[in-house]
This record gives structure tokens, C-alpha cells and sequence, in this order.
């Protein structure tokens, strides 16, 4: 075991630095939607002119083809240079294409994988349904097949940027009468078909970057079906495997950033001299540090065994209930001015009212809790 | 000995619920209208324990819990406070400092603040015309002052005791909304063919949540009781009532977001509104260390 | 609402003080299991004599006949006297002898009534089996009547004071072939009958107070059945509300002292400089008074309705996680004296050791949650 | 960059445990024989970063690991250490020191304890014959001293990290231990007609022990390799690592007597014994504040 990097994974993290240093651009990404779109779409272009979209793609869809510790070198030096969040790319970049990757024809993958990565294409989620949020099993949008097309109908929602994305990976029923994990379908569905209305949802952070998707005959040539009819659920969770490789380190990186700050800040205010709040901030920092070593770990399980160990669901659960506690410190150290907070407003305060999505979002704490107690312990199901 | 509500006290509890679920629904919290603070006036809760009715703090305290669980609006707690002490009829601002900086809150038709300094009331003069903001609280303004503006204290000590009281009566409130709120949908919420109420992981976090508001309501009676009956230790016991509603207040709320999972994240649920509020009031005289250490 | 208490009762309290002042003993309730049951049983008999044993017992059992206030203050006075816990005689006057007042014949409450309160009889619980400890319908000991006779055989487990007992509150299976709450029934067990073998467990605080209790063939009067046979299960549950009207008294006074002296600890050995420290100390104090606010408020209630309110189940779960963080502070002011604890030793480490037992024994916390939810809440019923 | 183990790690790793299972099971924690020490010896394991096998400190982590989860002999600890920073041939026993006290673990036939004084590891000299007691561990004896005797400081102030990561290399071996039992437990014990380990209660206080231990053994890892590759944030690395894994070792071990119920409480069943091993390496030069705030 050691924390070392070769000399060519060095030499690649200095490239990396000196790219990000030259071209992070000097302005926020813009806070309105819209504009938002402009940037991310620009911004995800150049980083493909330049060679950095799709380090450990394939190389024959776009990508670099390199290793996975490469793609961990460029997301550090990505967070340590404060790149602009890649925004509404995440989809597609993040889960979209990597699903994509593992699932899809030929014909699939020529076409949409290159377009994901220069930023052609945005993509959107469209798995949960007010009732199928935490049980993914619960799905109740369906598609009836005529001829060589989808009829679909239903609704999905807690879709992020589903009023600008072009393409969305919708998960429906396709077999008629089917229950739970059987007869789901994983779908490459085009936004831009009649008969799809996206209504935006308002957080109480204030942003509406999520929506809830309607289908009225909704259709969808069958061609667009990922994995073969009736996969849906086994093509979704392989995804989360993959995600789960790289997916820890952005956050890791960013949390590591977090605690710093946040230490010079109750040093700069003095609050550091409370022993309750210096003790807090010396336990994130372990913590902190804890979860690079796990998602360390866990990439080095996958370069030696190709899967993610089933200790990911930990870093999971742990990364999300962390990343609340930063979060809930970073406006304790903000004192009073959290009452002037409003709607449009970016900063500490949205970045804790947006945090509670952490433990709800892509499986709640309470089902991470499940699936460590039965998948790693082995303990009886209890659903 | 007893610290039960009487047959009038629950009266009046419940004819405060009732009046609040008609008139101040908290559906509507994000849209008052200005007519209702003269209506609440007009009830006489923030005047219970003034010169005209002389009800005591146990029974303030009730109904105040009842107001919270509606998020009543914040200027009645100060205005309950300014009508025990110094004794006027109109709508008194909230006011909370933090080194020279004062915030006001719930201004509009206010002439006046009232917030506590080292632990001593304090009536802040406001000029006629306030420059508001939103605040994180969507049921609540806020203008700020870089430098305090002219002020007196009251001379009864007993009134910053007073306001963290009824602040914590407040913070129960909020507590058993968001409880009742998170008990309410894990009843009718299905996921994996049942109520997530079935589920332990969802009914141990109500019941924690039961739990805490339980605890904070019986030592907010108790701290009452000590202010009527002018206890030495009267303010040792608000100052716990205060620190244990905090806490219920903003743990049931982020709880009770838990509970309702994807639409608690939402503005137009409910569940954050009782979060905001808990964040509100927490800076409410929030109970020292100190004052909870303090010999009796 | 009001906290004061009347004249009359504030009369009552000075008979207490006065007395608890001028009786209890100056030496320590000792430690050896033998010579305690000696001290138990004199000092039981001394309160007695003195009028302070069953202050709201039946006048006509021997106990005063006054009201739960009384009893309140009586206990108030007696934890504040630091008089000795009264050992052995805990559940004939705390469970057994309520269990009697609500349920049992006139026969039955005439003969064993005074004789608890007297210190003569020597009561030991047998709820609890190997196979069923949280859960109590799970009990498979079971007695067939013969004649007048019941035939006992099983075993009962956690047992406290089972080698000295003279009788024991015994619930058993009396239907053969019942499931669950039907068919059990609450027995008297005299524990000199022929057929019953003790065997004391250790506990990890090196004391064995308590014990396994074996039935082979045990034959038992019909006579003594309680409540009537089959109905085990309600004789059980009504002694709950009872203890919990006032059980929890004794531990709110012993908290409250607790809290005081780990302050005076703290402040003595510097630590309370730690704001950790003093912060948790803070927060604990806020506690133990709530805890006594909500005693008081559950007193109230049985006053006024004769029933104590569903919350008693609430004040049962917080002051046992509460008094096991209290535990846990004084062991952390102790420093690395806690290595030097060793069996026989009767400190803050022994008390934190056995301290464990509050969120285990008669029903734990998770039980306790499941109760809260359901009862309080009324969430659907999980098991 | 590679924090799995390696094929010859993980042999030593399974061996270790294959010799702990067969000479040294938990079951016989409490009557251990004199015995026992020169085989622990034998197997080399209070030498392994010394000159003559000159392994890291990671494979030595990995190893401690799983002899903590036996509950081995804490004289491991001290004694490795010695090893490598002031080679001899023979047992060290562990000190503890607080104020002018100093606690001498596990000293019988131990000429000498080691133990940290201001972040400073030093060597104690014994005398001949120690006055021995039970200790709060069963596995350990203590003997008390009012003065401390004769000592040195080691002359490598990276002595006293080795110390640290060792101590907590034992103390996620404990967290690891507490973790299988509660789960083996939940697995076999029935209450309401089924394994207690299908209830979410069990089951997430089970999942929560796994998390625990994860992220300290992580952390374990991680340090270990800190300290191998003398890199400038070691002592920050092996403090973390050490906070995480005693907090792991505490609260799993708490959490496992829960599971457990009414067995895990007495003195028979085995799960107080990793609850007071718990305790014991916490005072092993527990985790500062300062140092895990310290800058890089």
C-alpha cells in the first residue's frame, strides 16, 4: 500500500494544473438558467478541444482512453484549480454516458457518447415518480409498444435541468401488469418529443433547477432502448457502480476545500476559541481526510478488480451526512447574517438548504442504511 | 403542585387553534396580509399578561406554543413582552443584535423594537419608514442597522426573561408542527407497498421527534411557573426551556424534511417553513452556557 | 399550573426531612450480597415502624392511605437524604406489591401487603426468559394444572435478587398451545419450593445480583393465581402504569443530584475550562430539569384523571438515555483512574457498566421508540 | 497510489488471524497464560518494522488490525515500538501517564514501559518485580506508580507516532470485532419470530458500526502510509486515524452490547471485553485537538 503517484501520474497532474490554470475562466458560472446553459455548454466545449472530456472514455467514442487514476488526478486538480461546477452536463458526463458505456449498441454509443462529451448534448434523469422516490421499483410510468415505437405516458419527477436537456435516460415500465424490478425499461428519451411538458419545482434554497416531467403519448422509437426490453433495472444499477469509481471524488475534494475555509473562517472571527466549535472542526477534518482515504481505497479496488468494493455504499452514506455537517457549521459560523437570507441568493445558507437533498436524493439515508446492513453484513432483508 | 393545564387554559388553547386555523392557516404563511396583525391585536395575545387581563405566564405560554405551531408572526413576541412592562398598545418590532449590528424584525407598523443587550430588554426607537427585506424566515422581514439606533431599557429585569419565554413557547410550537407534520405523511406516504410510518427507521425518528418536543414542552410549563412565582431560579429554568425547544424546533424540522423526502425539499411544502423558523428563533436569546451553569 | 406545593404538604415534607435526618444510617447499604439482604430488611422494617413504608398504599394493607404527592415528596426527601436504596425490597414495593393492590384477592393482598411493606417477604421478578426478552409474549414457561395445582416448568432469566427472594412475581403460559399475550398468567411463586434452582450471572460491573432460575416440575397453589388464569398478559401490562406513576421519581432526584456533583467534580479538577465540557454539562442540567417538569406534569395527570398519560413512556426513554450520558461524563472526568476499576470495586465505572442495563431491561429503547410511534403517534404497528 | 493490500499483505493478514483463532480466541481472553507472550514473540509480530524484517508501517497496520481484533496483548503495542526505534529483544509493557502519574500496563515480565510524555515517546525502567492488580481490561494488569521511575526519550520524534498508529490499528480491530459480533448476533437471535437483524432498528445500528469501522480503517491505511513515506502531514494523518478508530472501538462496542440485549451485559458473553479494550487504548495518546487542526 502506499499514497504515492509514478512519475508519469506526476507529470500528468502537473499538465492538468497548468492547463486548469491557464483557462479556468475568471467568471462565475451565472446563477439565471438560461445564461447558465451558454456557459456550461462553452465551458464543456473547450474542455474537449483541450483533451480533458472523457480522460477514461474509450478513446474510439471521444474520450482519452486513460486510467482511472488519471481521471482522479484531472477531478483534484479540477476542484483544487475551483473549475466551474460542470452544471448541466452532470447527466450526461456523470451517469447518462457512463450507463451508456456499459449498456448500449454500437449505433448508440457512436452517436451519443461524442456528443456528450463536447457539450452537444444535455441529458436528464428520469427515474423517480412522486410514488417511486426512495422504492426505484415503484415505477408507474409506462410504454405500450406499437409497431416499432414506445407509447409512453406517466410522469417523473426531482428531474434537474429537465427544461434545457436534450435527451433524458427514462426508466418505464414496458411490460404490461409487470411488478417491481421486472418488466422496466432503460430509455434514451428525446425531449423534444410532443407530448412531453416539464412543470420547474422551486427548492426552498429558491432555485428551480428541478422539475417533474409529464407524457402524454409520449413516442419513443424502440431503437432507443438501452440494454434489451425488460432490462431497465439491471442496465440502472450497473451504472451505479461506475458512478460510483470516480463519482466520490469531486465531492471529496470539494469537502476538503469546505473544512479548510472553514477553519481560516472561525480563525478569522475568533469563533475558533470556543472549544465546542474548534472540536467540531477538528473532527470534520479527520473526517475529511477519512473519506479520501476510503475513496482512495475504493478506486483502488477498481483498478485491481474492475468493481467498485462493496464499501461504496459506506462512503456514500458517510459523504452525504458529512458534507450536511460542514454545511450546518459553515452557517453556525455565520451568526445572524443567516437571517438576511432570500431566493436568489448564493451562498452558505442555500448551499445548507440545498444540502438536505444529500441524504433524500438517489436513495435516502434511511435505504443506504439498509442496503450496508444486508449487502455488507448480511443481515435479512427487511423489505 | 401541578402541571397540568386547567378546563380554561385548555379553552383557550384550543379556541387560539381553532381562530388560527381559520385565519392564519399556515398554507398561507408566505402571503400574509397586512390586515392581520390588528386582528391578532384584537385577540389580545400580546397583551395576556399586561395591565387589562393579568393572565400569568403559565397561561401565555400556552397559548403561545399554539400561536408557534401556526408561525405566528414574531412581533408578538416582543409586543407581549413591551405590553407586560411598559405598556402600550401597539405592534413592537422584534429586534436581535449581534455586536453593533441590529436586525428588525416583523417591522412593518412598528415604531419601536424590542430585543435584549447583556441580558437586559431594550426598546429601540424605529424610524417611520423601514427599508425591509425578505429574510430566511418567508414569514418575517428584516431591515438592518449597522449602528443601533436610539434605545432605552426597561427597568424590570424580569422582561428579558420575558421574551426568551415566549420565544421558547415559540420554538415548542414549531417543534410539534413539524412533528405532526412528519407523523401526518409517514401515515399516508407509501413507498414499498406500505405507510413509511411501518418502517422503524421513519417511526423511530418521530418518536424521537415526540420525544424531544415532549421535553421541551414540560420544561417550558415548569419554567413558566418559576417566572409567576418569581423562583430564584427562574432563569436557569427559562434558559433551559429556551436551549431544549431550540433544539426541538430546528431537529424536528430538519427531521421532518428527512421524513417527507424529495417534496420536503420543496418551497411549496410546509417543511421548511418550520425549519426557517427554527433557525429564526434561535437567535432569540439563545440560553447561555452560563446561564445554565449558573448556581441557583 | 403552578410548581408550589400547599401548606399541608410543605408540613409533610418537613416530617421527612426531619426524620430521614435523624434515621438514616451513617454506614454505606454493604456491598456482599448476604450481609445486604440483612441491611435491606432492618431498614425496611425501621421506615415501617416510622410510618414512611406505602405512603399511598391502602390504609388497611398497612400502608398511610395519602396522595401521590405525598408519595412524591417522601421520595424527593429520601433521595435528597442520600438514605440507602432500598436493595432487595425493590420489587416487592415498587412492582409486586402495586401489581397486588390493582389485582389480586382480598386473601392475597391481606397476607402478602404488610409483610412487603414490613421487609418479611422478599419479592423477585420472572418476566423475562432466555428466549423472550424484549419480547415478553415470546414466553414459553409454562404450568399444567393439576388438581389445585399448577406443574411449572422453564426458566427465567435476569432475575434480580432471585437467591434471596421468598416469592416471586411469575408469569407463565397456562393454555397449552397459546401464541403470543393469550394465555399466560401472573403467578405467585414461593421460591422455597422444591424444584426451583437458582443460578446467579455476573454482570460486567462484577457483581451478580442478578440470576437464571430453573422450574422442574414445580407445583404451585391454583390459589395462587393473580387476576385470574389466562389473564397474565393485562395483570402484567396494569402494573406498568402504576410504576410509572411514580417510578419515576427516585430517579429523577438521583439525576438531579448526579448533574450537581459532576459540575462540582468538573469545576474542581479544572476540566469544566473545556467548553466541551462545560457545554454538555450545561445541556445535561437543562435536561434533568425538564425530566423533572415532565414527572411533575405525569404526576399532575394521575391526579386528575387517575391515569397517567401515554408521555410516561417518553419520560421512561429519555431519563435512561439521559442518566447513561451522565454515566458516561462522570467516567470521562475521571480520567485514566477508570483503568484502575476492578471487580468488586463500587465507583463511577461500576454505576457506568451498569448503567448499560437502562436502555436494555424492561423493554429497550428501540422497543420504547416502537411504543412512542405507535401510541403517541399512532403509526402503524410494525411487529 | 494503491490503499488495497497487496497478495502477501493479505496472507500475513489471514494468518495472523488463523494463529489468533487457534492460540489466543477471545473466548480465553480472560485466562491467558504467562505462556502466551514468548509465542506472541516467536511469531515476530513486536518486531516487524525492527532492523531485522524491516516491513512498513503499513503491512504492520494491517497485521495490528487483526491482532486487535483478538484482543491481543497490549504490550504488542509498546513493545513494537521499542523495536524499531531502540531494537531489543524484549517485552515492553505499555504506559499510560497522567500528570505525575504513571499507569504501567501489562508489565509482567517487562524490564521496561513505553509510553508518550508531551508528544515524546520514552522508555520507563521497571523494577524487577511490579505490584500488579486486575485492571478495568481483563486481559490487562496495571500497576501504579505516584512518581514516575528513571527514563529516556527515544531519540526519533516520529517514535511516538508509531506509537499512535498502533494504538489505533488495535483500536479498529476492536471496532471491526464489535461490528461482527453485533452482526452474527442480529443474524442467530429471534425476538417477535424473526432474526433481530431484520428489524431496521438492529439492522441500522449494525449498518452504522460498518460505517464506523470503514472509515477508520480507512483512515488507518491512509496514515500508515503517511508515516512510511515520512511525508510532512503524518502526525496529522495518524492523529485522525487514531480519534477515528477510538471513537469506532468506543461506540461499536457500546452499540454491540445493545444488540445483544441482557446477554451483552454480563461478565460471560464477550462483548464487554472489546467495550473495556475500547476504553483502555483511548488513554494510549488519544487524538488532540491541536493536531488535528494544525497546519500542514
Amino acid at each position: 500500500m502506499d499514497i504515492g503517484f509514478s512519475p508519469d501520474e506526476a507529470r500528468f497532474r502537473d499538465e492538468c494544473r497548468e492547463w486548469l490554470n491557464a483557462n479556468v475562466p475568471t467568471e462565475k458560472r451565472p446563477i439565471d438558467a438560461a445564461e447558465a446553459i451558454v456557459f456550461d455548454k462553452a465551458w464543456q466545449r473547450q474542455l474537449f478541444d483541450a483533451g480533458w472530456a472523457g480522460i477514461n472514455w474509450p478513446s474510439e467514442y471521444g474520450g482519452r482512453g486513460l486510467s482511472i487514476v488519471q481521471q482522479v488526478i484531472w477531478l483534484e486538480e479540477y476542484a483544487k484549480a475551483h473549475a466551474p461546477w460542470i452544471g448541466a452536463n452532470f447527466v450526461g458526463i456523470n451517469h447518462g454516458g457512463p450507463t451508456l458505456i456499459l449498456n448500449a449498441s454500437e449505433e448508440q454509443k457512436a452517436w451519443h457518447l461524442p456528443r456528450i462529451l463536447k457539450g452537444e448534448s444535455i441529458w436528464c434523469q428520469g427515474f423517480s415518480e412522486p410514488g417511486a422516490g426512495s422504492d426505484l421499483a415503484g415505477i408507474r410510468t409506462h410504454g405500450r409498444i406499437e409497431g416499432d415505437e414506445l407509447i409512453v405516458n406517466g410522469s417523473k419527477i426531482w428531474t434537474s435541468f429537465a427544461h434545457v436537456a436534450d435527451w433524458q435516460e427514462l426508466v418505464l415500465r414496458t411490460e404490461e401488469g409487470s411488478r417491481r424490478h421486472a418488466g422496466l425499461s432503460w430509455v434514451i428519451c428525446d425531449m423534444h418529443t410532443p407530448g412531453i411538458t416539464v412543470r420547474p419545482i422551486r427548492k426552498m434554497s429558491g432555485q428551480t433547477e428541478f422539475a417533474e416531467v409529464f407524457y402524454d403519448d409520449v413516442r419513443i422509437p424502440l431503437a432507443n432502448v438501452v440494454g434489451g426490453l425488460g432490462n431497465g433495472w439491471k442496465v440502472a444499477m450497473s451504472t451505479l457502480s461506475f458512478e460510483r469509481g470516480t463519482g466520490f471524488i469531486a465531492d471529496q475534494v470539494k469537502q476538503s476545500q469546505e473544512i479548510e475555509e472553514l477553519i481560516a473562517t472561525a480563525r478569522a472571527n475568533g469563533r475558533i476559541a470556543d472549544d465546542c466549535i474548534a472540536d467540531d472542526l477538528a473532527q470534520m477534518r479527520a473526517e475529511v481526510a477519512a473519506v479520501r482515504a476510503m475513496t482512495y481505497r475504493n478506486i483502488s479496488e477498481v483498478m485491481r478488480t474492475g468493481q467498485p468494493g462493496p464499501e461504496a455504499s459506506v462512503i456514500r452514506l458517510f459523504t452525504s451526512e458529512l458534507g450536511q455537517r460542514l454545511e450546518r457549521m459553515a452557517v453556525r459560523l455565520k451568526g445572524a447574517a443567516m437571517l438576511d437570507f432570500q431566493y436568489g441568493d448564493d451562498d452558505e445558507v442555500a448551499d445548507y438548504l440545498r444540502g438536505f437533498a444529500a441524504t433524500i436524493a438517489g436513495g435516502s439515508a434511511q435505504i443506504q442504511r439498509d442496503i450496508i446492513g444486508e449487502r455488507l453484513l448480511g443481515l435479512p432483508k427487511s423489505r | 403542585m401541578d402541571l397540568t393545564p386547567n378546563d380554561d387554559q385548555i379553552a383557550l388553547v384550543s379556541a387560539t387553534a381553532d381562530w388560527c386555523r381559520d385565519h392564519m392557516p399556515l398554507e398561507n404563511a408566505r402571503s400574509r396580509s397586512r390586515d392581520l396583525w390588528p386582528q391578532i391585536d384584537a385577540m389580545g395575545w400580546a397583551s395576556m399578561t399586561g395591565p387589562e387581563m393579568e393572565l400569568d405566564h403559565a397561561t401565555e405560554a400556552l397559548v403561545f406554543a399554539e400561536l408557534g405551531r401556526f408561525l405566528a408572526p414574531v412581533a408578538l413576541l416582543s409586543s407581549a413582552v413591551a405590553a407586560r412592562w411598559e405598556p402600550r398598545q401597539v405592534k413592537v418590532a422584534l429586534a436581535v443584535t449581534e455586536g453593533r449590528m441590529l436586525r428588525v424584525l416583523d417591522g412593518s407598523d412598528a415604531s419601536a423594537a424590542l430585543g435584549v443587550v447583556d441580558r437586559r430588554a431594550m426598546l429601540f426607537d424605529l424610524p417611520a419608514a423601514l427599508s425591509a427585506q425578505p429574510s430566511l424566515d418567508p414569514t418575517v422581514t428584516v431591515a438592518r442597522f449597522d449602528e443601533p439606533p436610539s434605545a432605552h431599557a426597561l427597568a424590570d429585569a424580569r422582561a428579558a426573561l420575558h421574551l426568551q419565554l415566549v420565544a421558547a413557547a415559540f420554538a415548542v410550537g414549531c417543534a410539534d408542527a413539524a412533528r405532526d407534520m412528519a407523523a401526518g405523511y409517514a401515515l399516508i406516504r407509501e413507498q414499498f407497498e406500505r405507510p413509511i410510518g411501518w418502517f422503524q427507521a421513519i417511526k423511530h425518528m418521530c418518536a424521537d421527534m415526540a420525544v424531544r418536543a415532549a421535553v421541551a414542552r414540560s420544561q417550558l410549563y415548569y419554567a413558566a411557573c418559576a417566572l409567576d412565582s418569581n423562583a430564584d431560579e427562574a432563569a436557569f429554568h427559562v434558559a433551559a426551556a429556551k436551549r431544549l425547544a431550540d433544539q426541538a424546533a430546528l431537529e424536528n424540522s430538519r427531521a421532518n424534511i428527512q421524513v417527507h423526502g424529495g417534496i420536503g425539499m420543496t418551497d411549496e411544502a410546509l417543511p421548511h417553513l418550520c425549519l426557517k423558523r427554527a433557525h429564526l428563533l434561535q437567535f432569540v436569546i439563545p440560553a447561555e452556557r452560563s446561564a445554565l451553569l449558573a448556581s441557583a
